[in-house]
């Protein structure tokens, strides 16, 4: 096991190198000159001529890139071009909220999920099964931004009962955490279904029934320890979805988080932050995966290490 | 006598295989009933795409401003928006603008991902790892952070839209190729086929295509739901299709501010997307369970 | 005068088993540990030995499915190992294989028709214009009918499969054909129909075999000569009759014992041996056999035995034993 | 039929499988009896209803399948009236069963002691501390080597032959009465096989329990069965003591099915095979079974299905020759004559 983390968290120094460079190239990937696309067109050429000279334009590409890099080891991501601001600290400043938004909503789609998709599987084929299923489709189908609006009309405008934007009080936690965390369960629901379902037709629980086993005890102390064993790694990687998914609904709500930045950003064209923030999401999302396989490998014993 | 002969008959008749294979999905996606009420209105949508259009009250661009967010009546079924433009009319206009995006994002994907999950499964060594650890790379950017990112580069049009989302679904199609093709790969007919001589060309296309063919149907088909989905955000966000385009997505940007004095700019795209949405992840779904019984999501 | 149809020497099958924080190779699979035996014209071998043997792998590392470590593998007189690919690919006209799983070894999209059309199409054996001729023929010598030429695999049952399998070996005219456990999948009653057309088709077309199974019962049917492996290494080999009614080494014995016989009045002293089979990674020294040897001493794991002969062993009967003759004139007991 | 010394007496068992609208008869009328402290044998191919059998002893079988008619009285009780609840109580304590997968039969994530614990924790309410305790005894009533070390390691952690024990232990645990083995060693390696068919048997004379066993393999039968039952497409076509099933064998399947075995033993010319394939399930033939493979087939096997008849060597057939109704050779020898009426 000890071996098997070391190898896997050196797998993802390749991944985080190709992910440095993509984020690095990406101003550089811009059709025509990146000062020029950052000042705008109508921008004198000495403006020009500072851009160029403050981003380290002028360099080798690959002397800029060593500069990107050792900046951002040491926490420095550049200035914001539309603040004036170093990025790091409008990232930083805006980051927790982000990942309590992304953080509550995995609560809740895990919660909602795990329930609806053993309640589906226990009863499978009868009427209860198929309404949980037809509301996790819905719920799959629908885009979050949409669903937040929705929300926001009928509790926020209609009844009044809460608060149209913002993030802080619980009364402004619960919309977007509904709005974004809805997709999740939906998706934690299926698998977990689905997970059940092919455990449930293993050898293992012949074994069980055979032996006198509840049927109670079969299905929550046989099958569920198996079931969950997918279901988790797809509750972990669903947290990169949500952490992404909070691009629209923060700007759905008007929450100043992480994702709203982004947008804001890539339409003001400050590129600096662009890069900072979005090179702090794959980090997350790297770590998170890297923890979801390793609690994965330390669930599943089945798995030979070699 | 009589019974005998037919029976001697029936069995003499060569039958065509493609027709027999696509027979038996037939069969078999006949009896998931949702899946056919998906398959059906996905025609329909795809009908209303082409005629649509020329059906409709309203041209795209209509507008009338005295006429500005009006609720739903018998003139106007879903109301009007700021312009006074009819959101029906409108929504319909819209169905081929997200049908292509859909569809042909799909295809870019499936294309590139079958080709390096193919490349990737069936040679592995040292090629199989420089394309997967690329491929990790791109899932490295989660969700539709990729898509912004290709769209930060190009410029927010609706050609980019496609494009975004096409490189955003490339990983997934090449995993799933290359996760079957080591399956199939594995298979003794595989080896009873290199046995008599094959290469490598022939047992790619003859046997190992033909085989992964399932996954990669049912894949498309989720796909184009997420796709849809993803494209919808985007110019949601204001980095897709720009309005006047009758985009679902930036319909709905447009609503979101008359959300407090008129709900139904922003309700009626949001249901149009998720009905178009639905009908494919139904179909997927049901695709799935005729093709592959055992294929899991 | 039998001429070797094929002859293999010190054949070595190692898997690389990647591991450690760099993913390097840290240890091997052996399991093919230095194998040599030859199969005549016209005769079958059998492989026999109980599974991780490495009787299958080396059938596939004879045919190059896959590449072998070390060895060479003289087939008509032509090392195998020194041809290139597309030679190899070529030579592939004379040797083909029978596999054992009916439900994996077709193609489930390809009617019969196209299954067989293929395999005469690589190697090109048959002008385009006889080819459906021939197909006819091919199912009519496996025993199925004309009619079931477009079926596909699906429609037919795990024994129709394996003669499908057949005549899809049969269709390029080899010399010799590797049957790797393939009737071991197939029911009792089943088994036997393909066991019979598995010999008639060897005495029809001269075929050479060598045969794969672990079913003694099989091999004793189908064999002229019978290898018995264990642990990667060939523990002895002869004439089936040398190796069922004079078995020399104590593997081959308690192997033999070890069949229950389906005669409720036979009675027999059974060998049990202790234990599980060790894993080919890191194989027992000396004698691998050793570790479940009743007869084990010191010497047999200081020291590999070799293949050898002894006064009571006819034809080609050789055994890789060090205690053959002491066991035999009972002054060496076994130990339980 | 009843009789006290019968542990277990099944008794027309009809057991289906209802798929797409029709009915497949996995089981069709099966009696059978299971004398105290006997191993009796049931014998046949794939698809033969053998496997379906013992499930339905258990009460085991799951939608699509259903038993349909018959009794099957265990120590006097009709399983089949029993409540679920009650059948928990008997499944793994009274009546035990071990499968044919030893890989596949045990639960990954507990390890092997909790796996045999969890048994005697239900049926005998012993303590956690307890049903360790007597795991460990288990195990090395099964002869597992250093038990105290096994009991705490995972299934993927054994070998084949030894996850057959742990399964053997479990079953054993709560000395059952009536054990059901459904093919226990067709997945190992003879030598393995030899192993676990010398256990059982050891273990079934010091606990003196009645076996059924579950097997294709006729060489296990010879050397483990007291009775064995021979079954064809869902119904038992030859029912004999060991010794007169293997020395007399009556039915033209029986007789096939052993002439058409591979010996290890001897020298065969030529395999007497069984020609054609196992009837599909909902394709069965009207009439006798196997009489479209039968050599002897005649006119009335073709019509009428047979029950199972008396002989005067004890062997109860289903088959028209040993009936007053028989309308064919009247001299027909089905041992002797297989081989030459094959070839005809």
């Amino acid at each position: 096991m000890f071996v098997f983390t070391i190898r896997r968290i050196l797998q993802t120094i390749p991944v985080l190198f190709g992910v440095s460079i993509l984020v690095f190239l990406m101003m550089h990937l811009v059709p025509g000159d990146p000062a020029q696309v950052i000042a705008g067109e109508a921008a004198s050429p000495q403006t020009i001529e500072q851009i160029r000279e403050r981003l380290g334009l002028n360099d080798p590409l690959p002397m800029q890139y060593l500069n990107f890099i050792m900046n951002a080891l040491q926490g420095d991501l550049g200035t914001s071009i539309r603040s004036g601001q170093p990025v790091s600290e409008e990232v930083f400043s805006r980051f927790w909220v982000t990942m309590e938004l992304a953080f509550y909503s995995m609560i809740l789609s895990a919660f909602i999920g795990l329930i609806a998709g053993i309640i589906s599987a226990v009863r499978h084929y009868t009427i209860i099964d198929v309404v949980v299923m037809i509301i996790a489709l819905f719920g799959l189908s629908m885009p979050n931004f949409w669903l937040g609006l929705m929300l926001m009309q009928f509790f926020s405008i209609n009844l009044e009962i809460l608060p149209v934007s913002g993030w802080g009080t619980p009364e402004q936690i619960i919309l977007p955490v509904i709005a974004l965390g809805t997709a999740g369960a939906a998706i934690i629901a299926r698998m977990t279904r689905s997970s059940m379902l092919e455990v449930i037709g293993q050898d293992y629980i012949r074994t069980a029934r055979a032996k006198g086993v509840k049927e109670r005890f079969v299905i929550y102390k046989h099958a569920l320890k198996n079931a969950m064993i997918p279901v988790v790694t797809v509750i972990g990687l669903e947290f990169g979805t949500l952490l992404t998914g909070a691009v629209l609904t923060e700007t759905v709500f008007s929450i100043n988080g992480l994702g709203r930045f982004v947008v804001e950003s890539i339409r003001a064209r400050d590129f600096p932050a662009v890069q900072g923030s979005v090179l702090v999401i794959a980090l997350v999302f790297i770590l998170v995966n890297l923890i979801v396989d390793l609690s994965y490998r330390f669930l599943n014993k089945r798995i030979d290490l070699n | 006598m009589l019974a005998e002969s037919t029976v001697q008959e029936s069995m003499t008749k060569p039958s065509n295989p493609h027709i027999e294979n696509a027979k038996n999905i037939f069969k078999r996606l006949k009896k998931n009933k949702a899946a056919m009420v998906g398959g059906f209105l996905i025609l329909l949508f795809i009908l209303t795409a082409f005629i649509g259009p020329f059906l409709v009250p309203y041209g795209a661009g209509e507008q009338n401003l005295v006429n500005k967010l009006q609720g739903p009546s018998a003139e106007h079924w879903f109301g009007t928006d700021h312009l006074g433009r009819d959101i029906f009319s409108r929504i319909i206009h819209g169905m081929s603008i997200t049908l292509y995006i859909g569809f042909f994002s799909v295809f870019i994907a499936a294309i590139f991902g079958v080709v390096i999950g193919i490349v990737s499964g069936y040679y592995g060594g040292k090629i199989d790892t420089l394309l997967m650890r690329l491929m990790d790379v791109l899932l490295a950017f989660p969700g539709i952070l990729l898509a912004l990112g290709v769209v930060t580069i190009l410029r927010p049009n609706l050609n980019n839209v496609i494009l975004a989302v096409a490189v955003f679904s490339v990983p997934a199609f090449a995993r799933i190729v290359r996760g079957s093709t080591l399956a199939v790969k594995e298979l003794e007919y595989i080896d009873a086929v290199r046995a008599l001589g094959a290469g490598d060309v022939r047992i790619i296309f003859r046997h190992i295509l033909p085989n992964v063919f399932s996954p990669i149907i049912v894949q498309a088909t989720l796909r184009i739901a997420t796709a849809i989905l993803t494209a919808a955000g985007l110019s949601f966000l204001g980095l897709g299709a720009q309005p006047p385009t009758p985009e679902w997505g930036a319909m709905l940007s447009d609503g979101r501010n008359y959300i407090f004095d008129a709900g139904h700019v922003a309700l009626f795209p949001g249901l149009a997307i998720v009905v178009v949405v639905l009908a494919f992840n139904i179909f997927g779904d049901g695709l799935r369970d005729a093709l592959d019984p055992k294929m899991k999501s | 005068m039998t001429t070797k149809l094929l002859e293999v020497n010190n054949l070595k099958q190692y898997f690389p088993i990647k591991g450690g924080v760099f993913g390097r190779t840290v240890n091997h699979v052996k399991a093919v540990d230095d194998v040599s035996f030859y199969v005549n014209e016209g005769e079958t071998l059998s492989i026999v030995g109980e599974s991780g043997c490495g009787k299958s792998t080396t059938g596939r590392a004879v045919l190059r499915l896959d590449e072998p470590t070390e060895g060479d593998i003289q087939f008509n007189g032509e090392n195998l190992l020194d041809l290139n690919k597309n030679d190899m690919r070529k030579k592939r006209k004379d040797m083909q294989i029978i596999f054992q799983d009916p439900y994996a070894s077709i193609n489930p999209r390809q009617t019969v028709r196209q299954v067989l059309e293929e395999a005469m199409a690589i190697q090109d054996v048959v002008p385009k214009a006889d080819r459906v001729d021939k197909m006819m023929e091919l199912l009519d010598t496996v025993g199925l009918g004309s009619h079931q030429l477009d079926r596909f695999p699906h429609e037919f049952s795990g024994g129709q499969r394996q003669r499908v399998g057949i005549a899809r070996a049969l269709a390029v005219d080899p010399k010799f054909i590797i049957c790797d456990e393939s009737v071991s999948a197939l029911d009792v009653s089943i088994q036997a129909q393909v066991l019979n057309l598995l010999k008639n088709l060897q005495e029809q077309y001269n075929l050479t075999y060598l045969f794969i199974a672990h079913d003694l019962g099989v091999v004793r049917h189908i064999s002229d000569r019978v290898a018995v492996m264990y642990l990667g290494r060939v523990v002895e080999i002869g004439e089936k009759e040398e190796i069922f009614d004079n078995p020399k080494h104590p593997y081959t014995k308690s192997l033999l014992s070890a069949i229950p016989v389906p005669d409720p009045s036979h009675k027999q002293e059974r060998i049990v041996l202790k234990g599980d089979v060790p894993s080919p990674i890191d194989p027992p020294p000396g004698c691998r056999f050793h570790t479940r040897c009743p007869f084990a001493t010191e010497k047999c794991r200081d020291e590999t035995p070799e293949l050898r002969k002894t006064e009571t062993m006819t034809g080609t009967h050789e055994a890789a034993c060090h205690y053959m003759e002491d066991i035999e004139a009972g002054r060496h007991k076994a130990a339980y | 039929m009843t009789n006290d010394a019968d542990v277990l007496q099944i008794d027309n068992l009809q057991t289906s499988f209802f798929i797409d609208g029709s009915e497949i008869k996995a089981v069709d009328g099966v009696s059978l009896n299971i004398p105290k402290g006997k191993t009796v044998g049931i014998v046949g191919e794939s698809g033969s209803g053998k496997s379906i059998t013992s499930m339905s002893v258990m009460r085991l079988i799951r939608n699509p399948g259903r038993i349909k008619g018959g009794s099957i009285h265990f120590n006097g009780e009709d399983l089949l009236q029993k409540t679920e609840k009650n059948m928990q109580n008997i499944r793994g304590n009274k009546i035990s069963m071990i499968f044919q997968e030893p890989m596949t039969s045990l639960n990954p994530v507990y390890t092997v002691g909790q796996q045999i614990s969890e048994v005697l924790q239900i049926h005998q309410n012993l303590s956690k501390k307890e049903a360790l305790s007597k795991s460990v005894e288990m195990l090395e009533l099964v002869g597992i080597p250093s038990p105290n070390d096994r009991v705490k390691q995972y299934p993927h952690e054994l070998s084949g032959g030894m996850r057959q024990r742990v399964m053997i232990a479990i079953a054993l645990a709560c000395n059952p009465e009536l054990l059901i083995a459904d093919e226990p060693t067709t997945a190992l390696d003879v030598t393995i096989q030899a192993q676990i068919l010398e256990l059982m048997n050891g273990l079934r004379k010091e606990l003196g329990m009645s076996v059924i066993l579950i097997t294709h393999d006729l060489g296990v039968v010879a050397e483990t069965c007291d009775y064995v039952a021979v079954m064809y497409a869902g119904q038992i076509v030859e029912y004999a003591d060991v010794h007169t099933l293997f020395n007399n064998p009556k039915h033209p399947y029986t007789v096939g099915l052993m002439q058409s075995l591979p010996r290890h033993d001897m020298d065969q010319e030529e395999l007497n095979v069984i020609e054609g394939n196992v009837p599909k399930p909902g394709e069965m033939p009207e009439g006798c079974r196997f009489a479209p493979r039968c050599p002897f087939a005649s006119d009335i096997c073709t019509r009428e299905l047979p029950d199972l008849m008396e002989t005067e060597d004890g062997n109860q057939v289903r088959c028209w020759v040993y009936s007053e109704k028989w309308d064919g050779d009247p001299e027909v020898n089905v041992k002797d004559d297989y081989k030459t009426a094959r070839s005809q």
